[in-house]
């Protein structure tokens, strides 16, 4: 722990909501010009248990219990079970905070400067000119253009990062002594949060301002603290300096955490036999579909002109940051999409070509060729139906297996592939945990038997111990029947973990298009470059 | 500002959206106007004449109705002719229909009006204290009180006021309208009664939408921006929370008015309030179609009309469109 | 290793209902008055039109609990069994209602395009319309009598189920479960019936209850202005219309058939509330998370 | 959407049109000083020769005048005509005429007025043309001398001419104009100035009026159907005076000091009528039957609440023309046995009501409990004046109820409802002996025996069952205190010539 005084200093702080526990004794300390990064998986008690310990934490029903004192000048002031009015002054005026997602974090009904001057106007009594002058300073502060421009503006004029710089500038209005910032960056692409990482960084340099800063991404954690705890359900399983515990980790909670991260650097999948003819070619593929917005209809061009081929047996990986279009290619493949222009042929028929004017059956054929595996393990199976129903769907729509005894063994054979008991067939997808789901919805796309699978973004919504099994689990398919995939994503070490080769869009364009190995080695283009350079380095900041 | 540039103001292209759309809705209600006499069994004139039916009163209104063309040229001569406020002639008394609905329209328009402002004052506060104070005995009040005015019949409603606050306790009288302007006094005493019943009703259903808008704003991340501020509770309410509800209600609101105004007519019949509802009441019993026609059409033409005036307000508050 | 189950298991709809008081209560009192509805012919002490002018305007007494009317008929009977003619009025224009608004809703929704434009525009246009005004001018239009009056209620309330069911359809097609049914090939009738109608059908039980509710208002609000029921056949609203003249001589005469209509509807709506906190999605998750506490 | 501009104009300028039409709307309802007077229902139309309803004439009797009128006892008095005398064989009538007088738009009232209207009746064949069935010619000898020729002594001519405003005196110009019908314009006390369809008719008074200038400048008929919402009305002060009291609280009104009640008997009669045009009606037994089956007592109670009296013939107690009748009594045996008797078992009944007058649907209420024993399930049709109307005349009805009003001699009571080719004999009754009888009570001039006439006729005409009669209702009307120079009259007719008003409670 650095020396200097802790800013906060929390001590067996319990939290429970009704009968269960969710915080379980967790005792920290925040020092002046020191970050304390906390890191877990979800479900962890992380943002609970820093919400608990400054006062904010405002659900129906929950009883909080220990101690969080903030000690720094004058007398320690308890802040557990403080009164409303001794928290007000301490909330905005003393800590500051930070959300996750930028988009409702500001009020859409009010100019910039209104939501900063308030925050000043609650804890100071500035006049009108001091809060204005304090305003288009931390406006700079934060690096925002234009400062003059942005006071007037409102939040839905801004981008995502600009608006989470505004909340950074209104966290710090009335220069406290400790900002809190929760997963301020998760919701930001990779590039945007490496800026946001520099800014906060020099700010804590400049006001000498304690940072919390909660992420369930290690790697965002080792470029940000110094000192780091690792939650896990509820209790602190591993408390040190940030080198000790990237480097040297004492609990196998941390370690699994450690090693189950994908780093760039790592080695790809396994390579296929060079002389694998192509599968899927395509030409020109271009992509536009209408939008409506309040002020009237207007087009959006998603894909322009995209060529790629996959090899059999291959997996080419489909990087690029959100709005880039790569979710468009996926959808225009599997025809929830329309093509505007190009071909796309699939060991010999043209997909596109077929879904114009090739008749339904020939159509339903097609469909049966390409699997596709979504993000959201939630909403990807029907909540009302059981497992082996949702599995069963391609079964009966093809038909697969004639009749239920056949229809059942089928079930259970693509559930033993995926690694789930045959007992999950009976379940409701409210009974199954994320990783579950997962691979049932990898289990009802292999049951297409399809040629080509599609994965958009399917880990991404994972935990990363869990996403790590799921990765495992893809391979190990793909090493047994020589299946072909599209992976989609936007974290390059999960890209490179699984492509054969790469291809990088940016607004709807390929940016660079080469093997995995060539391109993590040595990038060609400059976008891809900023892309590798803003993935946080698997060793902490300060190793050396 | 030059007319391109007017014409491009993003405020002004959702505006013209919104009006286009109103007036695709117009025609619509004017085709459905049309259909109503359209689908009156037997011939709506000889019916309408009745005891008075003489050839030539028959011929004559039959003419005046021009009920004689084909049923394509009537549906186009009547919609040109109701844009520029000719809505045909009454079949009771052969006044021109247009004249009989204007008569009629302070008193509808001050009932609803003032069944509007009893409806605000009471949903607008009660809705945002039961959602500021949700799942606690004051929320699980007003929740219970708007199932109430939901479900109390309005005419019933009526009657039994009648009978309390005119016929035994004489405070008011017990029906009959005052012009406004022709005696104001008059006015608000006749006005008391039946406006309390038409607000009542249209404040149980504005309660529940102002309660469910306030709780989902109070969710929005912005909010616990605004507490994370140290901002004193009554900021946070208003500033950002309530302020923030206003627009989904200002759109329900529109939306439900035309329920408010569907009530409105059983109301007028009880108070012999001289209103449009019980215009139509009366011509219903006197097969009056083209009466009724344009009275339908005046109560949906001043829906859309309301509507568009909640639009502009909405383009008015909310940024997002004055500056998209 | 460390991947649980997160939401802990949803609890079990029926178990959710039953633990909300408020529609245990409503439950209770609809099944309640449809027995009434049902047995009404039989449980009515006396004939609907037994006329017994010597004992007219008699208050609540042993013999009528309700009291008796201008001609001595036993107002109880009649209010049971006008009980029953307006839940018959209400069922059969909701079921209508139901019918072509769910259909057009749901084909709307999932169709779009064009077929989405036009509904929607209609419905609109039905929309513009005061929901009394329109029923009060089909009814002038094809004369007033209870098929009349069913038809205008149902023409009436189709819009705001075809929205419902439109607003709801939308929401389904656009989750992922839809699309991959889509993207496989699935029919749309397979997807209509097994992922669609079950998702949507939550957000349809509220509303109808909550249309029956207001169906009944209307009927009432029709047979009030005597366009609904006709006599000699008994309607709530008809026997208040009636009740005006003799509101201060015999008050039972206007307060039991107007609390008949009150306990009714207020059965419907408080269900419906009840029905929507467990079966609208948004609303369970707050409900779930109360009941954990 | 090219140009947002000119949607947004064609939108304002619709509203803009609808808002700017003629809105010169003249708010006569609430002139200052005006009696307002509520009635139960709207008349049809104004035409006072054409009207049947019984609103038309309580506004038209304010309008219009007649020859002459009948006094409070209901004698004939001089009002257009002076004098008049008759030429010893009583085949010519000479009336001689009121000078000075003038019509509402100012032109003058001569005799060819009186022709005029007088022919316009009987060549149209209009709703009184029976009333004429006697007169030959009428003729105007100068502009102040009429002389009317019938075929026979006609000793009721003076009550077929003024008995009610029927018979009114029109303008040429007013008829011929076409708006008769909605702007009537008379010689009486009160011109007519505006009607509000559904809401009011407004009069203003006549200052050059014969008769002298009324007391009160104007005269707001108001039509509140609800009869408790005009009692309440009126105890409330916002309005003058009403005939829709309702029954039920005419004994508690007695007591009341705060208006003036009057329940005045009345020559006007309830009764029921089959239609003897579809079977088994056209049977006698089954139609005596019916009369047996129906329990009097209970209807006349549950309509009038004791203000009416029973009666089963037409002319009530009291006038000088009653004869007793009480053959039939509620005996539902009697009636079972007649309708074995008739060999037939009517399943329904098909009885048409009008809401414009609560007291059928009441009585039919009765009725349908009353018949159900006897196997017969009474189909209550109720629908307004106007389609009533409709209906009796189209003979679209099994059995109706309806009541006559304003009778005063009893030609008027039996001709035209019971002759066989009688203008209003809707239930299509035909008897020989009846016609005889009426035909000869026309002509008879000597009182006696046309006593003897008339009572036999009515007694066949009870035995025959033409009409059911129920009893005689009384005027019931109500007006506040400050009304004076009023005061209800028998035949129900409705003057307000000498009426004044002393400072309005209700008046701000």
């Amino acid at each position: 722990m650095s020396a200097s005084r802790p800013v906060l200093s929390v001590t067996d702080l319990h939290v429970g909501i009704g009968r269960q526990p969710i915080v379980r004794g967790v005792s920290l300390a925040v020092h002046r010009e020191a970050t304390l990064g906390i890191v877990g998986e979800s479900g962890s008690g992380k943002s609970m248990t820093v919400l608990a310990a400054t006062g904010l934490l405002d659900a129906p029903g929950a009883v909080v219990s220990g101690s969080s004192a903030l000690v720094s000048e004058g007398d320690p002031v308890e802040l557990i079970g403080a009164s409303p009015r001794a928290l007000r002054s301490v909330h905005g005026g003393r800590i500051g905070f930070v959300f996750q997602d930028p988009g409702t974090s500001l009020n859409p009904l009010l100019r910039l400067e209104r939501q900063i001057t308030e925050s000043l106007e609650a804890h100071r009594r500035p006049t009108r000119r001091e809060a204005y002058a304090r305003a288009l300073e931390l406006l700079d502060a934060v690096g925002l253009p234009d400062p003059e421009a942005k006071l007037g503006a409102y939040p839905h004029q801004l981008s995502g990062g600009q608006r989470q710089r505004v909340m950074i500038a209104i966290a710090l209005a009335c220069d406290p002594e400790l900002l809190i910032a929760d997963e301020p960056t998760t919701s930001l692409d990779v590039t945007t949060q490496a800026q946001i990482i520099d800014l906060v960084r020099d700010l804590q340099r400049d006001f000498g301002t304690a940072v919390v800063w909660i992420s369930h991404d290690l790697g965002v954690i080792g470029q940000v603290a110094d000192d780091v705890t690792v939650l896990h359900d509820g209790t602190a399983v591993e408390q040190a300096t940030v080198l000790d515990v990237f480097e040297r980790p004492q609990q196998p909670y941390t370690r699994q955490l450690l090693e189950a991260r994908p780093l760039v650097g790592e080695n790809g999948p396994s390579a296929i036999a060079d002389d694998a003819g192509t599968l899927l070619e395509v030409v020109g593929l271009d992509v536009r579909f209408p939008v409506t917005t309040p002020v009237g209809p207007s087009t959006v061009h998603a894909v322009k002109a995209l060529s790629f081929q996959i090899r059999r047996g291959a997996t080419l990986g489909l990087v690029g940051e959100s709005g880039s279009g790569k979710s468009t290619v996926a959808a225009a493949l599997t025809g929830l999409v329309r093509a505007d222009a190009g071909r796309a042929v699939l060991d010999g028929t043209d997909v596109f070509t077929v879904r114009r004017s090739g008749g339904r059956r020939a159509e339903k054929a097609l469909r049966r060729r390409i699997g596709l595996v979504l993000q959201d393990p939630f909403s990807s199976l029907n909540p009302r139906i059981p497992v082996a129903a949702s599995i069963g769907e391609p079964l009966v729509v093809h038909g697969l297996a004639d009749g239920r005894a056949a229809r059942r063994a089928r079930i259970d054979e693509l559930l033993d592939l995926v690694g789930l008991e045959p007992s999950f067939a009976s379940r409701y997808p409210h009974e199954l945990s994320g990783g579950q789901r997962q691979r049932v919805s990898i289990a009802r796309a292999l049951a297409l038997e399809p040629e080509l699978l599609i994965l958009d973004e399917s880990t991404a919504s994972l935990d990363v111990s869990v996403q790590a099994t799921v990765l495992e689990l893809l391979a190990d398919l793909q090493y047994r029947f020589g299946l072909t995939y599209l992976f989609i994503g936007h974290d390059l070490a999960v890209i490179q973990r699984v492509s054969h080769d790469v291809l990088v869009m940016r607004a709807g364009e390929a940016v660079e298009y080469r093997p995995a190995a060539e391109l993590f080695a040595a990038p060609e283009d400059e976008y891809t470059r900023a892309l590798l350079a803003a993935v946080p380095p698997a060793r902490p900041r300060d190793a050396v | 500002m030059t007319l391109p540039a007017f014409v491009s103001h993003p405020v002004v292209r959702f505006l013209a959206r919104r009006v286009g759309y109103s007036l695709v809705v117009l025609i619509g209600v004017l085709v459905v106007v049309f259909a109503l006499v359209a689908l009156v069994p037997g011939d709506p004139v000889r019916i309408a004449l009745g005891t008075r039916y003489t050839p030539e009163a028959y011929e004559a209104l039959r003419a005046a109705s021009g009920l004689d063309r084909p049923l394509f040229v009537q549906f186009f001569s009547y919609a040109g002719s109701a844009m520029t406020g000719d809505l045909g002639v009454s079949f009771r008394n052969g006044e021109p229909v247009a004249q009989i609905l204007l008569d009629r329209l302070p008193a509808t328009v001050s009932l609803a009006a003032f069944g509007i402002v009893v409806a605000c004052a009471i949903a607008l506060p009660a809705g945002i204290w039961s959602a500021l104070h949700e799942g606690r005995l004051s929320d699980a009040i007003v929740r219970i009180t708007s199932q109430f005015g939901l479900s109390i019949p309005d005419f019933w409603m009526g009657i039994l006021l009648i009978a309390l606050f005119s016929t035994t306790l004489g405070w008011l009288p017990t029906s009959g309208y005052r012009p406004l302007f022709g005696d104001p006094v008059g006015w608000l005493q006749h006005l008391v009664l039946p406006g309390l019943v038409v607000g009542f009703v249209a404040a149980a259903i504005l309660t529940r939408y102002v309660r469910s808008a306030v709780l989902e704003v109070a969710d929005m991340g912005y909010v616990r921006t605004a507490r994370s501020k140290g901002l004193p509770p009554r900021v946070v309410t208003f500033r950002h929370t309530v302020r923030n509800a206003l627009v989904p209600i200002l759109t329900v609101t529109g939306i439900q008015l035309a329920t408010i105004l569907g009530g409105v007519i059983v109301v007028e019949v009880v108070f012999a309030w001289p209103g449009l509802g019980r215009l139509v009441y009366n011509s219903v019993a006197a097969r009056d179609y083209p009466v009724i026609q344009g009275a339908v059409l005046l109560m949906a033409v001043g829906f859309l009309v309301i509507n568009l005036l909640v639009d502009l307000l909405y383009a008015v508050v909310d940024p997002r469109i004055r500056l998209s | 290793m460390t991947d649980r189950v997160l939401d802990g298991g949803r609890v079990g709809s029926w178990r959710l209902l039953a633990g909300n008081p408020v529609t245990v209560v409503s439950a209770v009192a609809l099944t309640a008055v449809l027995v009434v509805a049902l047995t009404a012919h039989w449980i009515a002490p006396y004939g609907i039109n037994e006329v017994d002018v010597p004992n007219a305007l008699r208050g609540p007494s042993g013999a009528h609990w309700f009291g008796t009317d201008e001609l001595g008929r036993d107002v109880l009977s009649r209010v049971l069994v006008a009980v029953q003619a307006s839940m018959r009025v209400a069922l059969v224009s909701v079921v209508f209602a139901v019918v072509v608004g769910v259909t057009t809703g749901v084909v709307a929704g999932y169709r779009g395009g064009w077929v989405d434009t036009v509904f929607m525009r209609v419905v609109d246009v039905m929309f513009a319309f005061p929901v009394l005004l329109l029923a009060l001018a089909i009814v002038a239009v094809l004369g007033p009598g209870v098929t009349t009056t069913m038809l205008a209620i149902g023409i009436v309330y189709t819009p705001i189920f075809a929205r419902v069911a439109r607003a709801s359809t939308l929401g389904v097609t656009v989750e992922p479960y839809v699309q991959l049914s889509r993207a496989m090939g699935t029919g749309s009738p397979y997807i209509l019936a097994r992922h669609v109608l079950p998702n949507v059908a939550g957000p349809l039980l509220v509303q109808t209850s909550l249309s029956l509710a207001f169906a009944i208002l209307s009927e009432a609000a029709l047979s009030f202005l005597g366009l609904g029921i006709q006599p000699p056949e008994p309607s709530l609203g008809r026997m208040i219309f009636d009740s005006q003249g003799f509101v201060t001589l015999a008050w039972w005469m206007a307060v039991f058939p107007g609390a008949a209509i009150f306990v009714v509807v207020l059965a419907f709506n408080l269900l419906g509330d009840g029905l929507r906190d467990v079966l609208d999605p948004r609303q369970r998750t707050m409900l779930e998370a109360r009941r954990k506490q | 959407m090219r140009q947002p501009a000119a949607a947004i104009a064609a939108v304002v300028a619709m509203l803009v049109a609808v808002s700017c039409a003629p809105a010169q709307r003249v708010d006569l309802g609430q002139g200052s000083g005006y009696l307002i007077a509520a009635i139960a229902g709207e008349p049809d139309q104004l035409d006072p020769q054409k009207t049947s309803a019984y609103f038309s004439f309580e506004v038209l009797e304010n309008v219009f005048d007649t020859l002459v009128e009948p006094d409070a006892d209901l004698e004939m008095r001089p009002a257009l005509a002076t004098s008049w005398d008759v030429s010893p064989d009583q085949l010519t009538w000479t009336f001689h005429l009121r000078k000075g007088v003038t019509f509402h738009d100012g032109c003058p009232f001569s005799a060819d007025d009186v022709v005029y209207s007088y022919r316009r009746i009987i060549d149209d064949k209009l709703a009184n043309v029976d009333k004429f069935s006697a007169v030959t010619d009428v003729v105007a000898r100068d502009r102040d001398t009429v002389v009317i020729r019938v075929a026979h002594p006609t000793p009721n001519l003076l009550t077929n001419l003024g008995g009610f405003k029927g018979m009114a005196i029109v303008s040429r110009k007013n008829v011929e104009s076409g708006r008769i019908a909605t702007h009537p314009i008379g010689t009486g006390p009160f011109a007519f100035a505006s009607q509000k369809s559904g809401d009011s008719i407004v009069l203003v008074a006549n200052p050059k009026y014969w008769g002298g200038a009324p007391k009160v400048p104007g005269v707001t008929f108001e039509f509140i159907t609800e009869p408790s919402t005009a009692l309440s009305a009126l105890q409330a002060g916002e309005i003058d005076w009403t005939d829709s009291v309702p029954t039920q609280r005419i004994s508690q009104l007695k007591g009341d000091d705060s208006l003036k009640l009057a329940v005045t008997p009345s020559n006007d009669y309830w009764y029921l009528a089959l239609n003897e045009a579809r079977a088994p009606w056209s049977d006698p037994r089954v139609r005596r039957a019916i009369a047996y089956g129906i329990d009097r007592q209970s209807i006349v109670q549950a309509t009038s609440y004791g203000s009416a009296s029973a009666n089963q013939l037409a002319i009530p107690k009291g006038n000088p023309w009653y004869t007793p009748y009480d053959r039939y009594r509620y005996d539902t045996n009697e009636a079972k046995r007649l309708l074995d008797e008739a060999g037939t078992h009517p399943g329904k009944m098909d009885m048409l009501v009008t809401s414009e007058y609560p007291e059928t649907v009441t009585a039919a209420q009765v009725i349908a409990d009353n018949l159900s024993p006897l196997g017969i399930t009474v189909d209550i049709r109720t629908v307004d004046f106007a389609t009533w109307l409709d209906e009796q005349n189209s003979g679209h009805f099994d059995m109706l109820m309806m009541g006559w009003l304003g009778n005063i001699d009893p030609d008027d009571f039996y001709y035209a409802q019971h002759h066989t080719d009688g203008a209003s004999n809707a239930q299509k009754f035909s008897n020989p002996d009846v016609d005889r009888l009426l035909d000869a009570g026309r002509v008879e001039t000597n009182r006696a025996a046309r006593q003897q006439d008339y009572a036999k006729a009515a007694l066949i005409i009870a035995d025959q069952v033409s009409y059911i009669y129920l009893y005689n209702p009384s005027v019931v009307q109500a007006w506040t205190t400050n009304l004076s120079g009023y005061e209800a009259r028998r035949d129900g007719a409705v003057r307000f010539r000498t009426a004044s008003l002393t400072g309005r409670a209700g008046d701000q």
